[in-house]
């Protein structure tokens, strides 16, 4: 496995600090949320399937950090972490979990189905690669208003194979939306290895198939991933051209809460743990950026309270409602 | 009133909407430079550009959720299938996203999107092209099917689907776009969930939709010759579904025939008669009779595609066998 | 007789057609090193090795139409769904390809292949993940359909569909799989179009499939204690339909109620009452009831889900309506 | 418009102008077969859709030319030219599009179902791109059973946006099938050009998406797809190396019967058919292998017969019959 070294950096401006401190944060309260989430279905308070996205926090929170508010993102079934980056508040994601009238899709959607229009979140979806042609849609529709905004589509590995991936890549590099495809790698679809469901390794060669433009790098330092998806974010947003993105990354935990992963090794795991973006970013914060020890812990204690306080919302919010369900399916 | 042909209603409605709305836009395979595999958008590129009136790839499940998007975030696409059995390759982005966004969003999204095209049989197109699919889509919740059977109808809802803030199924009658019929001057809207009465008759109520009004037509003629008056009751939306329209005109007949052009097992036809003798049992005379395509993929060759259709006379048999004559 | 799970019941079809026939393979994802994501394969990789132990990338179209082709050239596939859900992303390969080729060819391939895997809902899977499909595909001529309700079924009807020469959509229940039974020993095999009672009373006719049957039989314990006795008729296939056995039953007990966990409209619910009123209709006291899912995509919340997908309270509802009890 | 120099050919071995002349003889069989569909359209004989082959010829021809009777082909609705060449007879064709019993397909299937099974010929399919799987789903047979056969599939340049496409092709790559696809690149999907539906213009660009080999050539000369095409066979057979190739052709005619094709200018239609690959064998034959001018009209009169009689065999046959229709749904 290439190991990668921790890129030296000189020492950076304070405002560079304090984005990282913020990055920082959002992937550890990414963190400690689903670990309560975790923990909560554990004892049976959430259901169903629960896709954790441990170990791959740096992705979603420095591409969405790249972006601006009215930017739009798109994920999968595994996109707790997109949505509180994007905005979504965690008690409203906890209070989803739940199953709670007060939980950002009403308690209708639940982990897999995530949805935020006031942040622009257009959607945590199930069906593998179902998605990629949707979000293409979203840009479409930026590019028939002018309105310069950018769509960020979410997906892994294992999308790679559909139909519905390719139609929707095709359709954007053809009308050269303003999209960015990101491919989070992290090397298994469910229990599948990539190397048994792809004819290549690097997934982004499948943008020569499009003539679109890619990239591919390793995705465990956050600042890297939103300087990397921020020049894909110029091309789409100035230049109009798609880039299809593979990002390396890797999930600490089983592929949803059943699932007790035994087609990795300990050692496997171990190595990659090595790489966890959330320790990464702190060391880099204390080391080479000199962020007092002090102030990481009041962040990491505001953390921590904001999840506590999530669940607690969570845990006493109202179930949700006959109403809504039966008011929801049309729009009157 | 003017008399125009189905197509040129449908061109109507959709030009007429996009003229009103900006939102509006139409996309699918040749609906641009080609004028429409079916010329149902006919001038349309030239009059509203290829900024709004644009051609895909062969990617429907591509441009459905293409559609879908661009619906997520405010804008009103009308997705034109080159035959609803292409359909089939999007059927996933018809059913597990346009269906469900609203719903598993909380609300959040509509989705004021119009999937439309042809359907059914046409002539000799063989199985893979000769579907009716309308009772698979409207199996769905989240879904709204609408079906019309004249240049009127064709009109009034396709504008009604345009404005409506949910997903539609539009299936036009592919034999049907050369029909003439007459049109309201000026705004024509026909409500969803509101069926029409094609022939009032007093004996014997058949429901149908699409070209299958027109076959019941013919049998209705044919019967009316022999005294026999049937009522053609015609739902023109399948969901929502005028159900009290179906019911109250079999409480005037106490009998029913459903008319259907796709397949028997679990067609839309065994749900009219499900609700009928629900709504109806004390009323009914006779057991609800369907006349269905057989139940086999549609051959290729002429004589045997007659044969598979519902045809004027298994309609008049049908009638016979409800009012136990012969 | 030894007692063993639906879900092992399954395994064994499998594995002894698989023994017997070399024709035999199971593809799918996660079929093979990861045992199954429902652990219906365990050990058979192991047993069989990778050459008949397919894992797939995610591509439902790409390997359904794998299997379509081998079948046309004469190996006998069995397709692993993770779910019947990821179905519909491969509908055009199940629609226009193996419900048709036999057809369309003159007859010249047939197509021995099953596509299964878990259909319905789980337990709070949400709308994309919860789906009961069989109407649509009940809908399809040339496909065949198995949906058992115990692990006797379910190994009878796979062996059965395994060595059936045409495609047979075979749909498990998601929540069955742990369900214990008893399967008699040796070689067994339960034919297509047989329906079976699994309960037998003289009151009213219940007929349901898959889990709807468990439903259906507490729903049935609660009446008896109340001195209502309920025949449950599962049909174990919807296409073929073993119709006979539920109009006789109707004939005995002049009241019918269908339950099924899919969506009313255009379900085989309506077909089967279709066919009841058609056949029976001097012998019905009632209208035919029909209890099925609410119609709306599946919610995620616990308490909703319980309020869409039919229960014994409904189900014993509907049987009072018959009986119009109260 | 590139325009093709004819190839010099050193004084060829009789052999080969023997093969030359048998290729020439279905070339030229297929397109008197198709006139007198067009003809028979045209008096309502023939009905539904009718996609001809008319200027293609030498793709079907060529590309079968190169396989062995056990080896499968998979078509699309424009297959009259491959069934031919795969040795359905004309009248079976012929019968077959006129709705009669003795049709290839018994009449049940038409001009874009027929299927032949004692010669391995599997199809001709309706949806865009839905035969691809399919395709490799033979080629997978022939892998497991060890047999040695190889599956060529062949579709149009609008196959290359579909879902089915692309994940055909994943398979074939990621499994090492015996099969060779062949893109039939005549530039038009229906009335749309290739540069309104592909992003790139090279469709074999897609092969780089499943790092599968590739190969690109003009296909108006009936020896060259031969020659290409075997190679890849022989890739498939012996490496099973699958092979995505593009060839570039030209339909004379509309996409179907009911098609004016007024998308396309005369000038441009002229052009291509200065490379009518029917002629082209012709001339080969005839200037530079040294076939006498006798042997080719003799050859010549030999198809016009065999057509006639084909139509003829058509016309006298008994209709579809209900009993074949009934039965052939389901196998008892
Ligand atoms: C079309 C479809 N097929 C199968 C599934 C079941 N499924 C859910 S997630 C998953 C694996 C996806 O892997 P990948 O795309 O790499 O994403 P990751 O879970 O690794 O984030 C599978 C097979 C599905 N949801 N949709
Ligand atoms: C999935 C699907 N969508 C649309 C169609 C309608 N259709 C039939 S042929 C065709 C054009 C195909 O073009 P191409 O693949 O280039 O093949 P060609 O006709 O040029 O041989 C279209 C759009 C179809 N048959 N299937
Ligand atoms: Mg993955
Ligand atoms: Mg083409």
């Amino acid at each position: 496995m290439r190991r990668l070294e921790r890129e030296a950096r000189e020492s950076p401006p304070p405002a560079e600090r304090a984005r990282l401190a913020e990055l920082y944060r959002q992937m550890l309260c990414i963190r400690r949320m689903e670990e309560a989430a975790a923990k909560a279905y554990a004892q049976g308070k959430i259901g169903g399937f629960l896709h954790l996205y441990i170990g791959q926090e740096a992705v979603a929170v420095g591409a969405i950090a790249a972006l601006s508010p009215d930017d739009y993102v798109v994920a999968t079934y595994r996109e707790h972490g997109h949505a509180y980056a994007k905005g979504t508040p965690a008690r409203a994601i906890m209070a989803e979990l739940y199953g709670r009238s007060s939980g950002i899709s009403k308690g209708l959607g639940g982990s897999m189905h995530l949805f935020d229009a006031a942040h622009n979140f257009l959607g945590g979806y199930g069906i593998v690669g179902g998605h990629v042609p949707l979000a293409s849609g979203v840009a479409f529709a930026s590019k028939y208003r002018g309105d310069g905004r950018v769509t960020l589509c979410f997906f892994g590995d294992g999308s790679a194979s559909q139909g519905a991936f390719h139609e929707g890549l095709c359709l954007a590099a053809l009308w050269h939306l303003p999209i960015v495809f990101i491919c989070e790698n992290n090397q298994y679809s469910m229990g599948t290895p990539l190397y048994r469901s792809l004819s290549i390794e690097d997934v982004s060669q499948k943008a020569l198939a499009y003539g679109m433009a890619r990239d591919r790098f390793d995705g465990e330092d956050v600042l890297r991933v939103r300087e990397r998806v921020g020049e894909a974010l110029r091309r789409a947003r100035e230049d109009h051209v798609p880039t299809l993105i593979e990002i390396k990354t890797y999930r600490f935990r089983g592929h949803s809460m059943s699932d007790p992963g035994q087609y990795r090794t300990k050692e496997e795991i171990e190595e990659w743990k090595k790489r966890d973006p959330v320790p990464f970013a702190r060391q880099t914060l204390l080391e080479h950026m000199g962020m007092p020890e002090a102030e990481l812990a009041a962040l990491e204690e505001a953390c921590k309270k904001e999840i506590e306080e999530a669940v607690q919302f969570a845990e006493q919010s109202p179930p949700a409602t006959e109403e809504d369900m039966l008011s929801s399916t049309y729009e009157p | 009133m003017p008399t125009v042909s189905y197509r040129e209603a449908l061109n109507q409605a959709m030009s007429e909407e996009m003229a009103r709305d900006e939102r509006v836009f139409l996309m699918g395979e040749e609906v641009g430079h080609y004028q429409g595999a079916y010329k149902v958008s006919q001038g349309m590129l030239q009059r509203f550009g290829e900024k709004r009136v644009i051609d895909t790839p062969i990617a429907e499940a591509g441009f459905c959720g293409v559609g879908i998007g661009a619906a997520m975030v405010g804008l009103r696409p009308i997705i034109e299938l080159m035959t609803w059995n292409f359909s089939l390759v999007a059927a996933d982005q018809l059913i597990n996203n346009a269906a469900k966004i609203r719903q598993m969003s909380g609300g959040q999204f509509s989705l004021p999107i119009v999937f439309r095209g042809p359907g059914g049989a046409a002539h000799q197109l063989a199985s893979q092209h000769s579907q009716a699919l309308e009772s698979i889509y409207a199996h769905v919740p989240g879904l709204r099917l609408a079906i019309p059977s004249t240049p009127a109808d064709a009109k009034g809802l396709l504008k009604t689907a345009i404005r409506d803030p949910n997903p539609v199924i539009f299936i036009e009658g592919e034999t049907l776009y050369g029909l003439q019929g007459e049109i309201p001057e000026g705004e024509h809207t026909v409500p969803f969930g509101v069926g029409d009465i094609k022939r009032p008759g007093r004996d014997v109520t058949i429901v149908a939709w699409s070209k299958m009004v027109h076959v019941s037509l013919q049998a209705a003629a044919a019967l009316a010759a022999e005294g026999i008056e049937c009522e053609i009751v015609d739902p023109r939306t399948l969901r929502p579904l005028d159900e009290l329209l179906i019911v109250e005109s079999v409480k005037r007949t106490n009998r029913c025939v459903v008319v259907e052009e796709g397949w028997p097992v679990s067609g839309f036809g065994a749900e009219v008669a499900y609700r009928v003798q629900k709504a109806a049992f004390d009323d009914l005379d006779a057991p609800v009779e369907r006349v269905t395509a057989l139940d086999v993929p549609m051959p290729y060759a002429k004589h045997l595609e007659h044969v598979v259709l519902p045809s004027q006379e298994r309609v008049v048999a049908a009638v016979n066998k409800v009012l136990y004559r012969e």
